[in-house]
Parts: structure tokens; sequence; C-alpha cells
């Protein structure tokens, strides 16, 4: 008997544990972000933030220049959401976004297509949608106020330039040149355009020879996987491209331990994007050749625009983000000291 | 006639049998695909220290984290007569734990921050608990063991993720790689090494108490077993805190391999190939007798197909499907209604020889 | 749909025409046999459950069907029910021309033939109704509001207590007992088999499954009553049939048996034979101030017995005796602490000890060999090796295993003490004979070196040999030192065995016996509840 | 002893026990779902206060209820299909690729994913049923050769093109006097996708399946104890089979559903679909053990899922590990609810 009734009791608490955890979590994490939420406060200018996920520290950095510069402080309420790499989630987050009537969305694409509905809807609620870092396809442009990021396929030209001018220093300008590439991501605009970039350098020169391209996902692990496979297929592989610094790690990961070098000096000459931290640390200690830069820190060029809106200007549509590259030709220790991520 | 028969089939009853068969399979297949597969080459690696390669190397290598899981995995479905299906997850906990311990809060220090063993250490810890917890989960509260550790299952990685607050800490210390690569001036990779020491121990454990016995005498028969004094729960939970240990060296092994952590992808579909690894050995996957020789062969037999499919370009993710058939087949042939389906026909077979 | 009518004209069977039925009643012509099994055999690899049986049923009786265990009855009813098909013999049933065939429990139910087990075979998540009509028509449809109505109908006519609606694990043991035969009954069935149903009901609620029985016998239903309630008998049935080690003992009316006649019959020992077996266990007499190795006061498990009472003596031999079901296992177990213990207090040598689970009684000295063998005993896939050591491992602890060298000796050394017949000492235990696995379990328990060692049908389903060779061994166990309580369904074994037997009826300790009284005519009186 | 009970309890006490399994666990899962939305209404208002949150819940998991469905009535008969994740992906997958490459038609297409469902559903059912081996571990092989397939099929995400399906895929289904006035001060009606009005009706068809028909019966008591089953002459194989092919079925339903939803073929596509459909039904009061479950329940449960990821991203949390955190605990009080409730039962 006694039993049965502690059985009961525990049910009941169970439950009552359960609807408490959800309000009282809720609530508990409402009070850690102290802003306060967007229903009640209307001076606030509200941006909802569709990020594509964590995969990578350009990401992360990207996801912060954000988190800094829209704050309660500048006037601003932030609502994040990260989507996991899954355009439905990004799909759903806009849609809420819509729903809480956030005063600006601001959509970081995982894919090029299938954005049309849910701009559509924006559109109708009146709720300027910026595009940041990748781009998307549409037949029509107005349904976004404007993209802001690099320019992909200038990077890839770049990097294709510096290979050449880099040959032409140790003279192999017309010896055969082994590349691999390890791609980002099919379908996002960094992929298409840094390969395209790379493309339009590589199609000037028949020495040089594209043995393989795979997709390595962006990430550090699939990077690495990725490079161990080319080299079980292929003998002596000249350049890697990389088309992110996280699969660069990866890849060096392989390469050493297959028991190959790499860098300057080394058996292969890798290039690599986006230029974190980490990657120009790899270049001091020589396993990267050069890192063609691309700039997360997209937050503040963004609440410019913003505040020109607000302002009731009008914005250009293509907003490059000024960018740079770096070799191990240059003085990475002050580099270092500079870079803020 | 009748002793070579007799002898023959002590041969076949061998349950390292099964497992030594499909290598040989493999083996035979690939010489005759590309003999080239077996070549081990010398070399140095960029520290200038000679390390052999090869896809051999790459079985023994990848083939010892597998080999470490499936003497958990074995003892976990020998107690409970179910398979832990949250080992991956578990792994990229402790992974992260880890990193956290090593890294404190610097998600890319210059110096670790922590003794790596004591890091290891706190890791184990962790996965004890986790295993702990499903173990308590399947025991007392006696949820079938795949749907208990389905939960963790699902939030394994989100945790993960959590325990570094999301970032992607990377150690710089050389000398964390040693445990997934290579110890300086030794050609041989050191997972491989440390998947040894884990048998010998487990060997040693398995002479030295009664580990064996209660295991096998829960799976077989709980009720007698607890007429004989055995506490069932007790034993169940101690599996799956044992899984938890093999799960924290793997964890150590598979992050020290790329010194950082990949919380979606680090052993990804672990689980797949260690309970893979366990049937292939022969052992009932119902519980009960457990032959953990055969379990480790198979872990190795597992990783040596994968290896022979990426050689021939299958794509990582493709993998799956390839062994997912292996699995039906191994199962359908193990399933007893199939079995006696056999024994008849053989009969009938026998029957027409006789006659 | 076509459920639906089928339902309307048995329903009829109940309501419509109830003259004829009743003036049946009333002639209730004797010889009006329902069913009629002749000479029936059945043999099992090593056994012969069945040597040429004979049993008769006629149109509202009900008929007891008494034997002790592995006297064949259950196979008995196994074979009509179509679970076992027989070697040999012929099943008549009223209104078939010739033998009737039956290969399956379909079958049987097709000819009417139903069956109401000891464990309900209902789903205690459905409905009433659901339970009483799934599985009984083919397509997919179903008016579910007939079928209510219809349920309410039957359940109304055999006054069931029951409402259509309700889901059935709402409803009593009892109840559901009922509804099983009530469905039993509304597939018209002529003969109806109760298998214990009793066995886990209360008083009242057996008197309730009473009434609707008569109700039954009144529709001219035939009813095969099978139990081990002597008391049920006597109260319910019109005819007893005894079997014994698978033959046909004989049928008689009720009123011709009284009971102690009956328990003779069933144990196989005529009453006037006053030859009664004097073992060769020396004379029990408890010297005074002699501590008792093991003394319970008012003991009550959740095993569903009466508190009671026992003391065993150094040396000593006794048994707890009485017919299956009267809870002299669950006496047992609750000293071992299988079951789970509710109160009383349990004192070895003196010194007052908790037993709560069975490592407090191995701890103790306490030993008990269960049962049934199968399910408590033998650790199947392990080897007789494994098996003998086994509890004598858990005590030793969990870093303290035998080497493989010490336990191959220990194991040798059994299998030649208690000669048990095995191709090695890594065979697998269940691939040995019953009675070897029997030997082997006892092994396992003598290693632990007991100073009481509790045997609990040590020789069901065993040969004669066996047999002997443990009366034996239990004896000179005794003549060591240890004090054994031993427990059979054979009297003379007990009467061979035991200084002292411990009488049990219905779950309660009825009766102690000692020196001259043990013998047959006392024991059975004891057993049957005094000379009624 | 039951007798003196009821007789002691008070009405609502004697309710409360005659309250069967599936009625109490059904009412906790709505009373958590109804305390859940509550709670989002107070903490994150706004949004939450509008018809049109609650019906971006449901297209965000229309597909995810026509699986749960499925699930249901497997874990009902006592078994499990952690297939179906894995078939989602593989049929948005070939039926994209279909769609694209070799430009068919969209009816065709549903009829592939079905087909693709259907397959699965058949020989998982006939090796569970019929060879009876562990229904875990043939489905976990079922998930990863799905999984493993979709990627054969084609390694590359990417969105179909295709307009006919593109137009079906915006087909928006209104919902009257639901709507809300936005920003703008303009009235937009609340509107559905398509593939909840599909979900409804398999929710209904399948209550409806379960409640009614005598095979829906035979589930529950095949589910509740299969020996009695047998006794009560229902063909427990066939019962085990039927459920397991309904169940593909479903899948290949729910797996046009969500590719209707995403509009995309993609190997990561429905990754811990199982996962989820599983502890919807879990949530909504099925139980593991079988014999005890309904479809409402599973209906809620899955909303209440959906209701925990809004709350969880709009409470401003890095929803990328909260979510599954959060599925977990939940999953996990269930489970133990569940377990505690036969406790109960087994001492009564």
């Amino acid at each position: 008997m006694i039993k049965k009734y502690v059985m009961i009791f525990i049910v009941v608490l169970a439950v009552s544990a359960g609807a408490g955890w959800v309000f009282f979590g809720c609530a508990f994490e409402e009070e850690i972000s102290h802003d306060p939420a967007p229903c009640e406060e209307e001076d606030y200018i509200v941006i909802g933030l569709s990020q594509i996920g964590s995969e990578s520290d350009w990401r992360n950095a990207n996801t912060e220049s954000f988190k800094s510069v829209f704050t309660a402080g500048n006037g601003y309420y932030l609502l994040y959401e990260d989507a996991q790499q899954k355009q439905e989630n990004q799909l759903k987050a806009v849609r809420d976004f819509i729903l809480q009537e956030v005063d600006y969305i601001i959509l970081d694409p995982i894919v090029e297509t299938g954005w049309d509905t849910v701009l559509m809807e924006a559109a109708d609620a009146g709720i300027p949608v910026i595009l940041v870092d990748r781009q998307i396809l549409l037949e029509n442009d107005e349904l976004y106020t404007c993209w802001v990021g690099s320019n992909f396929r200038e990077e890839g030209r770049a990097a294709g330039r510096w290979l050449e001018d880099y040959l032409k220093l140790q003279s192999r300008e017309n010896k055969e040149i082994r590349i691999v590439t390890l791609q980002g991501t099919p379908e996002s605009s960094a992929q298409i355009g840094r390969t395209s970039g790379f493309a339009d350098v590589l199609s000037e020169h028949d020495n040089w020879n594209m043995l393989d391209k795979r997709n390595g996902e962006f990430t550090q692990a699939k990077g690495q996987e990725v490079m161990r496979d080319f080299l079980k297929l292929y003998e002596d592989i000249d350049v890697v491209v990389s088309e992110n610094d996280n699969m660069t790690f990866g890849a060096i990961e392989a390469i050493e331990a297959a028991g190959k070098t790499c860098g300057p000096g080394g058996d292969m000459i890798i290039l690599s994007f986006d230029a974190v931290r980490a990657a120009i640390q790899f270049m001091q200690a020589g396993k990267i050749n050069a890192v063609f830069e691309c700039n997360p820190l997209l937050g503040p060029k963004v609440a410019e625009i913003i505040e020109r809106l607000e302002a009731g200007e009008q914005v250009e549509k293509i907003q490059y983000i000024e960018e740079t590259y770096f070799d191990t030709s240059m003085d990475l220790e002050k580099i270092l000291k500079e870079r803020v991520y | 006639m009748k002793k070579e028969n007799s002898i023959f089939m002590k041969i076949v009853r061998n349950q390292c049998f099964i497992p030594l068969m499909a290598l040989l399979l493999l083996v035979v297949f690939n010489l005759i695909a590309d003999p080239g597969f077996f070549k081990i080459t010398l070399a140095d690696n960029s520290a200038g220290n000679p390390i052999l390669s090869g896809f051999l190397i790459t079985i023994l290598d990848s083939g010892s984290e597998l080999a470490i899981l499936a003497i958990g995995m074995t003892l976990v479905t020998a107690a409970s007569g179910g398979q832990d299906i949250s080992v991956g997850a578990a792994v990229a906990i402790a992974g992260s734990v880890l990193l956290r311990v090593l890294c404190g809060t610097n998600s890319r220090p210059e110096t670790l921050q922590a003794p790596i063993i004591a890091a290891f250490l706190v890791s184990c810890v962790a996965a004890m608990l986790f295993g702990a917890f499903n173990g308590v989960l399947v025991a007392y509260f006696k949820i079938q063991p795949m749907i208990a550790t389905l939960i963790l299952y699902t939030a394994g990685r989100s945790i993960a993720a959590w325990i570094n607050n999301n970032e992607l800490p990377v150690i710089s210390e050389p000398s964390f790689k040693y445990f997934g690569e290579f110890i300086p001036g030794i050609p041989i990779p050191t997972p491989f090494f440390i998947a040894v020491a884990c048998m010998i121990v487990t060997a040693l454990a398995l002479k030295f108490t009664n580990l064996r016995l209660y295991t096998q005498a829960v799976g077989i028969n709980q009720s007698s077993s607890r007429l004989n004094g055995l506490n069932p729960a007790v034993i169940k939970v101690m599996s799956f805190v044992i899984l938890g240990v093999c799960v924290a060296v793997v964890a150590l092994i598979k992050v020290s391999r790329i010194a950082t952590i990949n919380y979606s992808v680090i052993a990804k579909d672990i689980e797949m190939d260690a309970i893979l690894a366990v049937a292939l050995g022969g052992n009932a996957l119902s519980g009960g007798r457990f032959n953990m020789a055969a379990s480790i062969i198979g872990a190795y037999v597992i990783q040596f197909l994968t290896t022979t499919l990426y050689k021939f370009k299958v794509q990582s993710d493709a993998l799956p499907a390839y062994k997912a058939v292996v699995v039906i087949v191994l199962v359908v042939v193990s399933a007893p209604v199939v079995r006696e389906w056999f024994a008849g026909f053989s009969k009938k077979f026998m029957k027409r020889e006789a006659a | 749909m076509r459920c639906g009518k089928k339902v309307k004209a048995r329903t009829a069977l109940f309501f419509g025409n109830f003259p004829e039925r009743i003036w049946e009643v009333e002639v209730k012509v004797k010889e009006h046999v329902v069913l009629e099994m002749k000479n029936i055999h059945k043999s099992f690899p090593g056994v012969r459950a069945l040597q040429g049986v004979d049993f008769t049923l006629r149109k509202g009786e009900i008929h007891a069907l008494m034997g002790e265990n592995g006297a064949g009855k259950s196979t008995l009813i196994k074979v009509l029910t179509g679970v076992y098909g027989k070697d040999e013999g012929d099943i008549f049933l009223e209104g078939n021309e010739g033998a009737v065939s039956i290969h399956s429990p379909q079958d049987a139910q097709n000819l009417g033939i139903s069956t109401v087990y000891q464990e309900i075979t209902l789903c205690p998540n459905l409905s009433v109704a659901e339970n009483m009509f799934i599985g009984r028509t083919r397509g997919i449809g179903q008016n579910w509001k007939k079928v209510n109505a219809d349920t309410d109908k039957i359940l109304k006519s055999l006054d069931i207590p029951a409402k259509a609606v309700q889901q059935l694990e709402s409803c009593s043991i009892a109840v559901q007992q009922m509804i099983a035969i009530a469905r039993a009954v509304d597939m018209e069935c002529k003969v109806l088999i109760l298998d214990e149903p009793t066995s886990s009901l209360d008083e009242q609620e057996v008197e309730k499954l009473f009434g609707l029985m008569r109700n039954l016998q009144d529709k001219g239903v035939g009813i095969i009553f099978v139990t081990h309630f002597l008391d049920q008998v006597y109260e319910v049935c019109d005819r007893i049939t005894v079997m014994r080690d698978g033959q046909l003992v004989g049928e008689y009316a009720i009123k011709d048996l009284p009971r102690v006649q009956l328990v003779s019959k069933m144990l196989g020992k005529e009453l006037d034979d006053m030859s009664d077996i004097k073992g060769e266990q020396q004379e029990y007499e408890r010297g005074d101030g002699a501590v008792a190795v093991l003394e319970a006061q008012g003991l009550v498990s959740d095993g569903g017995i009466k508190p009671f009472d026992f003391h065993i003596d150094k040396g000593e031999v006794n048994g707890f005796t009485g017919l299956l079901g009267s809870g002299r296992s669950e006496c047992v177990r609750a000293i071992f602490g299988a079951d789970r213990v509710t109160g009383g207090t349990v004192k070895m040598n003196g010194r007052e000890v908790k037993i709560n689970k069975p490592l407090d009684a191995m701890k103790n000295g306490i030993a008990y060999l269960p049962e049934d063998r199968k399910v408590d005993g033998i650790v199947g896939d392990l080897s007789v090796r494994d098996n003998i050591i086994l509890a004598q491992q858990v005590l030793r602890g969990f870093f303290k295993p035998f080497s493989k060298a010490a336990a191959n000796k220990i194991a040798d050394e059994y299998i030649k003490l208690l000669s048990i017949k095995t191709a090695s000492a890594d065979t697998p235990i269940k691939s040995l004979s019953g009675g070897n696995q029997q030997k082997v379990i006892l092994a396992r328990w003598l290693f632990t070196h007991p100073q009481y060692l509790i045997l609990d049908e040590p020789t069901r389903g065993i040969d004669v040999g066996t047999k002997v060779d443990i009366q034996k061994l239990v004896l000179k166990l005794a003549a060591e030192g240890m004090s054994v309580t031993f427990i059979s369904s054979e009297m003379d074994e007990m009467l061979r065995t035991c200084s002292r037997l411990i009488v049990m009826r219905d779950r309660r300790v009825v009766g102690e016996l000692t020196a001259e009284d043990l013998n047959q005519n006392k024991v059975m009186n004891t057993i049957a509840g005094g000379d009624r | 002893m039951s007798k003196n009970q009821a007789s002691a309890a008070g009405s609502f006490r004697d309710k409360l026990k005659n309250l069967t399994d599936t009625n109490l666990l059904l009412a906790i899962t709505i009373i958590v779902f109804f305390l859940m939305y509550l709670g989002a209404v107070i903490f994150q208002g706004g949004g939450f206060l509008k018809p049109q949150a609650f019906f971006n819940i449901l297209s965000a998991n229309a597909a995810l209820v026509i699986l749960s469905c499925g699930l249901s009535l497997v874990m009902i008969t006592g078994g499990i299909d952690i297939s179906v994740g894995g078939v989602t992906a593989l049929i948005s997958m070939c039926c994209a690729v279909y769609l694209d490459f070799h430009g068919g038609n969209v009816m065709t297409s549903a009829v592939i994913a079905l087909a693709i469902g259907l397959g699965f559903g058949l020989f998982q059912g006939f090796l569970v049923a019929y060879l009876d081996i562990q229904p875990f571990i043939v489905t976990l092989a079922g998930m990863f050769f799905a999984r493993g397939l979709t990627t054969i099929v084609n390694t590359k995400p990417f969105n179909v093109a295709n307009e006919a399906f593109t137009k079906l895929k915006m087909t928006r289904v209104t919902v009257p006097f639901m709507g809300s006035v936005n920003k703008r001060g303009i009235y937009v009606d609340a509107y559905v996708e398509i593939g909840v009005a599909v979900a409804v009706l398999v929710v209904i068809l399948m209550f409806c399946f379960l409640r009614w028909t005598k095979l829906g019966r035979s589930f529950y008591a095949v589910g509740g104890n299969a020996q009695s089953a047998l006794m009560l002459g229902i063909n427990v194989k066939r019962t085990r089979f039927i459920s397991h092919v309904l169940c593909g079925l479903l899948a290949g339903i729910g797996g046009f559903v969500y590719f209707l939803h995403v509009g995309s073929g993609s190997a990561s596509h429905a990754a811990g679909a199982e996962m989820d459909a599983i502890a919807s039904s879990i949530i909504g009061g099925t139980m593991l053990t079988g014999g005890v479950g309904n479809i409402a329940g599973t209906f809620f449960g899955v909303l209440s899922l959906g209701t925990i990821q809004n709350i969880v991203s709009s409470a401003g949390l890095d929803q990328a590990w909260w979510s599954g955190i959060t599925r977990a605990v939940m999953l996990c009080l269930f489970l133990v609810i569940q377990s505690v409730v036969m406790a109960r039962k087994k001492k009564a």
C-alpha cells in the first residue's frame, strides 16, 4: 500500500519537476541574459540574426563580431539563432523573427537557393533583410535590402596569382604542378567563389594539374579525413588548396601523420583561406605558405548600414568588405599583435 | 574419418572461427584486388622520426579504438542482453571534458593548464558517471538498454559542446599528440599499444576476478544468479561503468589524434561498429556467454572492412550502408528460426547423402 | 458483422430455449457422455507420461482430475486441448461421429473444448468486451456498440460483476478468471477445462467462481476441474478421476470417496496396509537446552503464506509435507530470503540474524536447492564446473576467484562424489539429464559447506537410482551433523528420511508429526484435515 | 483487497485508480504541453501570443507528427523502429534527384517516396516478425543502410528547382479567423503548410484505426501480452509484421511531407528524426513495453517537443546544444515516469 502511494508521489514529483524545469529553466535564462524581452521594450532596435552554425573559428569570430556590436548598450536587442548547418532551421528562425516582429533580420544563408518564400513573408511583414557572408540566387533582388561579405572569387584569384609568383620565385613555373583541393560545403558561395576564382588562374596554366577536389565540409576532422585519402591515392602532391583554415589544420595533421612535410621548404605548398589567428600561428611554425583573409568582422559594417537605413538613407546592394592576404614573407609577429581574432 | 570430423568441428565451433574466416576472406579479396594493400613503408615524418605507414598500419591504428570499445560493449551485452548505443556521444563528452581540463578557460592555450594524466582521470570519472547513469536506467528502472542509452545518444554531443561552451579548443602541446599518433622513435602508432594495454588489463581482470563468471551468470539466468547471492542490478551497472572507462580511453586517443575536437563528427557511428564487432565475434546479442578475444578480433575485422572500402574510394558517409548489410546478414544467419531451417535442410541433405 | 449474428444465436442459447435445457438438467441422463478419452498413450523421451488412460466426462457435471504432479494430468489435458499429439488412443466427443482428431488449440476450440489456465490468458490492457470477442471473427470492422451490448448480456446472464467497457486490469483476478471462462463458454463449448483456476484467488473470490461453475453446470456444460485444494474438490465436484504415475487409478463419485481415501489414492498408499516404512533415520528427540541451528518465529513473506514458526536442530532432518500448492516451498523460500520477508524473526544458534536476501542466508551457512531446477537452479549455458563453484565463488567475493586448476579439482571431486554423469567438467549443464543437473546443483550447495541445507523437491523428475542416492546422501550429511530440511511430493521418501514432518494445508501449517506419528495414515489424515 | 480499497477511496481517487495507463499518461502529456505553452507565452510573450506561432510549430513538425504516428504503432505492439529518420533522408534525396536531374513529375516522386518507405517496412517487418530478430538491431541496420544509401545516391545537398514541385511546396492552407495584424498594420491570414493537412489527416485516420478497428485493438493485445494474444486467437506474427509495414508506409508519407517542407535533398536531412519520433511517442504516453499508447498523445508529444525548441531558441539560448539537452531531459523524465507507473501497477 505505502509503496504505491510513494510511487504516485514520485510520479507527481516528476511531472511537476518537468513543468518547473521548463518554467524556471527559462526564467533563469531570462535573468542571465540581462536584456529585456523584445515585446516589452519599444525603444530598442530588435535584430534577428540567423547564423549558419559554429563549425569553424571563422564562423565563431563572425558571430562574436555581431554579438559585440548589437548590444543593449548600443541600443540593440539581438535574437541569435544557430541553425546547425540546416536550411530548414534557418527558415524556421526567420519565420520566428517575423512573428516576433523584429526590426531587422540578418541572414547568413547556408545555401544559395530556396529562400524566396520566407523573404517574401519578411517583405510582407515589412522587415528589411540584410544578407551577410554568403549569397543567394533570387529572381527578384528586391526581396533583400543588401548583401555584405567577402568577394570569394577575388580571394580565389588572389590565391592563384600568389601561387604563380611563388612558383616563379622557385622557378618551377614550367614543371608539372600537382594540386589537390579541399572544398568547402558544396553550393556555399565561399566554395563556389574560391573554387571558380582559383580555376580562373588554373586555366591559364596547362602545367597545373588539378588531381582531385573533395568536400571537406569546412571542418577540421573532415579535412583531415579527406587529406588522408588524398595522400593514400596520389603520389607526390605539390600544392594543397584548402578552402578554409579549419580544413587546413586537419590536412596538416594528415600530412604529418603520413610522414610528409608542408609549408615553405616542405614537400607541399599549402594555400589556405580565412586567416584566423591559429592559421597565422601555423604560418609562423612554417606549415602554411599563405592564407587569404576572409574578414569575419562584418558586425560594424552591418551596424553602420542599419543606422543609415534608420536614417532613411538608401544603401547599395552589394557591399564587399576589404580583405588582404598574409604569407610567410611578412612580419607575422606584428600581424598577430594587431589581429583581434 | 570420424576423428577428423570431430577435430574439424572443434575448429569450426570455436568462437574465433567466424571472425577469423571473415578476416581471411577480406585478406584474400585484397590480395586479388590489389596486393599493394599490404605494402608497408618506413618513412620519416615531419619531426624526423621514422614511422611505418600503409593500409595495414591504418587498420592497427584505427582498429585499436574499436577494439577497446568492443571490450566494454561485450561486457554490457553479456550482462544486460542489450547494447549501449551512446558510446559515440559518450566519447564526445569524455573528449570535451579532457580538453576542458587541459585548456582551462582559454580555448587556445600556449601551455597545458593541467597534466594530461589528471585530465584523463577527470574525463574517466565523467565517462564512468555517464555509464552509471545508463546502467541505473537499465538495471533499476528496467528500461531496455538500447532505449535507455538513446537518451545519452541524443544529449551526448550537445553536452559535449556545452562543456566547452561550443568553442573548439586546440592543444598546441606536441606531447599531447603521442597518444593518438606516434611516440618519437617508435614507428608503430601509439593507439595500438594502448589497445594492447587494455587487452592485457582485461585479460588479467578476467583471470583474477570473477568478472566473467558473474557477468555470464547474470546474463544467462537472473533469478538463479540471484538465488546464488548475486545482485544482478549491481553487476549490470558495473558493466556499464567499465564501458565508461573504455570510452574515456578511446576519447583520449580520438582527441589526441587531431589535438582538438569536433562535437558532431568525433566517433560518429562508432557505436554501430562496436556492436557489429561484438556480433561478429559470435557473441549472442541477447546476452549470456561471451568470448572477449573473438570480439576484439571482430573489431579489427570491421576496421579491415572499413579500410578496404576506403581504399576503393567509397565515400566515408556511404560506409554505413555496407556495414548495415553485413549486420543484417549476421543477425539473419544467427537467428534461431533460420538456424532451425538450416538444420532441417542439412538433415535432409545428409539423408540424401546416406541414400 | 457476421460475428454479431453468432452472438445473438449464442445468447439465445442462454435465454430463448430455457425450458428443455432445464428439463435436460432435471433428467441429467447418467450416461449422457460429452467426452470420452480411451486408452490414451503419450510418452516423451525417457518418460512414459500417459499409459492407457481412460477418461469420461458427462453432460453438466463438474469432474475433478486429481493427482500429485508427475501423475500426468497436465499431459492428459494438453493432449485433449491439442497442445500435444497423442501416441495412441481415441477421443470421442458428443455430436461427432467416431474419434475426433485434435492437432492444435484452435482445433480443440472449434470442437467446443475450451481451456482456462491458471495464469489468465487475457489482455489486461483491453476492455472486457474486446477480450470477449477479439480474435474470434475475421474482417476489419467491428460494431463495438453491439459487441458491448452482447458482452453485458453475457456477463449478466452469468452474473459476473463487470462492465463491458471497463478495462480488464481494473477487474479483480477472480472476475478476470470468470471473464476468461465466459469467453470460453460463449464459444459454444461443450467441455470446459479449468486448470487450477483457484490457486491465486482468496476465499470469497473462489466462492464467486464456484457460483459461476454451478451456473454453467446447470446449462449442461461438462467441466473438468484441476486443483490441489481438497476442500474445493469436495465443495463443487460430482466426480473425481485420480491419476498416478501416468496411469488411471480410478473414477469415483464424490460421495464414495472420503478425503483420506482420496489422498491415499493420490499418493498411492493403501490406508489399510499398516506396514509403515520405518526409515533408517534416527529417532528425533529434542534434548532440552539444545539450541536450534535455526529458529523462526511468525515468519511471513510476500510469497502468500500465513505466518509460521519453525525450528531445526543440529543433525536433524525434517520436512515440509502437504499437497502441492499448500505453501511448503514458500515457507523455505521465506527462510532463505528468496521471497521478500515481511515479518517475523530468525535466530541461528540462538543469535538473531537478519535475512533479507539470499546472500545473507548463504553467509549464515544456509543453502537452498530450489524447487524449479530450470528457472531457479541451473545456469544453462555455463559449464558444469562453473555451476558447481558458483555459490561458493559468490561467498568468496569478487576478487578471490578459484584458479582454473583448483576449480577443475573441485569439480572433478564432486563429480566423482555424487557420481555425476557428464562428458567433462566443461560441458554446459543444460546438456545434462535432469538427475545429473540436480546433482550438480546439490554439489554447488554442498561445496558451500552449509550448516543447514534446504532441499526443495530434489527428487522431482529424476530416475529412481538417483532418488535413492540423494536420500542416502541426506541421511549421511545429517549423521555428519548437518541440519537438512527435505521437501518431496513422495510420501515414503519423506517418511524414510525425515525424523519430523511439518504438515501444511492451504498455505498454513496444520500440524507437526514426530516419532510414532510418522506413518502414512497419520500424515494423510493431517493433510486431508482430520478424519472428516 | 481491491474491494475494501474502493470503499475506502474517495470518488476522485477512485477515478484516478480506474484511469487506464493510456489515459493517465495522455493526461500527463497534455497537461505538460499546456504548461509549457503557457510558460512560452509568459516568458517570450510577443510571438507566442499569435496563433501563427502555433501554426509555425505545426508546419515545422508536420513530418515529425507522421513519423511519430508510425513509431507509436510499432511501439504499441511492443516493437521499435529507429530507421525512420534515415528513410526520410533517403526519400527526400531520391525525390530531389528524381525531380531535378530526371525532371520527373511530383506525383511520381510521391509514389517513389511511398515505395521506399513501404519497402523498408516490408523488409524490416519480415525480419522482426517472422525471423523474430530483435527489432532494434534490424532497424538500426536499416537506419545506417538508409543513411549510407542517401550519400551513395548523391553526396551534395541541393535545392529542388522543379516548378511544379516548388508551386506545391509553397501552397498554403489558410486557417480562417486565426490571422493577426503585423507591424505594418496589415491583417495577415494565419496559414499552415500543406504538409500539416496531411499530418492531421494521418493522425485522425490512425486514431480511428487504433481505437475502433479489430486490427488496431489486436495491436494493443499483442503489445500488452503476446502470449495471451496468441491464446485469444490473434495471429501475433502477422500483427507485428503489419505494424512494421504501416510504420514504413507512414515513414514514406512523412518522408515526402518532410521533403515538401525542406524542398531539398541532403544526406544530413532529418538527422535524429527517429530519436525525436521515439521521444514524442514516449512523451505522448506510449509505453516502451507495449500495449499502452494513444495517437492523440503522440500528437501532443510532438507539439511539446516543438514548443520546447521554440522556447529554447527564443529564450536567447544557443540552440545548437540546448535543444538536444532539453529533448533528452524530457525523454528521460517521461521514461522514468513510465517505469514508475509500471512499478505502481505491479504493486497494485
